[in-house]
């Protein structure tokens, strides 16, 4: 839950996110502007070849850190109000969300490029693997 | 001292396993850690020519130090998201 | 409700969105790995004075076919999947959502892209106009 | 003919009405309609110097025809989002 106290929450989940619970609802801040959410889905295939399942393995707590550090970095050079980064671990289906982003902040402009920003740095720098789960 | 190498992803796969060993001398940094690595894990070699080391957790160079106890990983290409 | 059949919805609805339906749910297509929604919620304050409300003149159908017809620009240029406009006319108050715009592609980037794309040739040529109800 | 142009947002503000009613001759364009409205309607002047003209719900350059029954619209600047 994003609130004024916790503007930043990161949270890697068992299986895809939102098997259980709802998204993430935004803000009740009346100064932000812009709500923006990205889901990252598995795709059916992985370089032409059918998929059944990503497998993500997480270093942990070095996963969690990178993403904190990450986040903090995005919110701050952006002037955002709120982040929430979830990811998942272990195994999700196609059509699965293993990756959910959510960001509130005054303006659009800032929103979509922290966005943006965030997501090419975790690409590069937060310890997590995936390992295709071929189909039969 | 004797230290243990967290591999993930394509570099564990690339030997086998999850974790390599390897000796060191006191007061080694990540980049002897390096090259003792290229010795023990050939299959790594190139790997070893670009990817991070992780010394308890966060992002090191090749000056770091290495102390008895630390937990090390190798991180090659990682690929969440 | 976006479906193959149906790649494309432009809808202007009376007053706040949300306020009845839920917000769109993701497309449930293998080959989309990106999905974004982005809010426009009305804020606390424009140039620095209080508003209670905004009140959404659209000049219709005017404004659904411009929609329309950067949707399918944007569509195309970037090669979306899915694509979802929704605008309120009439009075929207403070921290109501008047603007969604929810997005599937196969990967990220352009989804993104398009986003900014659409909102910034949806501020120039769509027909719509805002007037701030003040605070007393 | 007589044609009527509606007014929206800044523009209508400014004329203190959702239209105004211009005289046209026949063949007459969208540039013969600015030069109408700038004479009858002198608190457009700046509007009308940027502002678009909508021709049955589409954007019309200067050179568009004006033809009998279209519906007319002067598009300032508009602020949905």
């Amino acid at each position: 839950m994003l609130t004024r106290e916790a503007p930043i929450t990161v949270t890697i989940v068992e299986g895809a996110l939102g098997a259980l619970g709802a998204p993430p609802r935004r803000p009740d801040d009346p100064g932000c502007g812009a709500w923006v959410v990205f889901e990252g889905v598995v795709r059916e295939d992985e370089g032409g070849k059918a998929v059944e399942a990503l497998d993500y393995t997480a270093y942990q707590p070095m996963a969690e850190d990178q993403l904190m550090l990450i986040a903090r970095d995005v919110m701050r050079d952006h002037g955002l109000s709120y982040l929430m980064v979830e990811h998942s671990r272990g195994v999700v289906p196609v059509g699965g969300c293993s990756f959910r982003l959510s960001i509130a902040s005054g303006h659009r402009k800032e929103a979509l490029a922290a966005m943006d920003e965030f997501i090419d740095r975790m690409k590069r720098d937060v310890p997590i693997w995936k390992q295709p789960v071929w189909r039969m | 001292m004797r230290v243990e190498v967290k591999l993930f992803g394509a570099e564990a796969h690339a030997v086998g396993a999850d974790s390599v060993v390897v000796d060191l001398d006191a007061l080694a940094t990540c980049g002897d850690l390096r090259d003792a690595m290229r010795a023990v894990a050939p299959a790594l070699a190139s790997s070893l020519g670009w990817a991070r080391f992780a010394v308890n957790g966060r992002y090191a160079d090749d000056s770091t130090p290495i102390g008895e106890g630390d937990e090390l990983a190798l991180i090659g290409l990682v690929s969440g998201g």
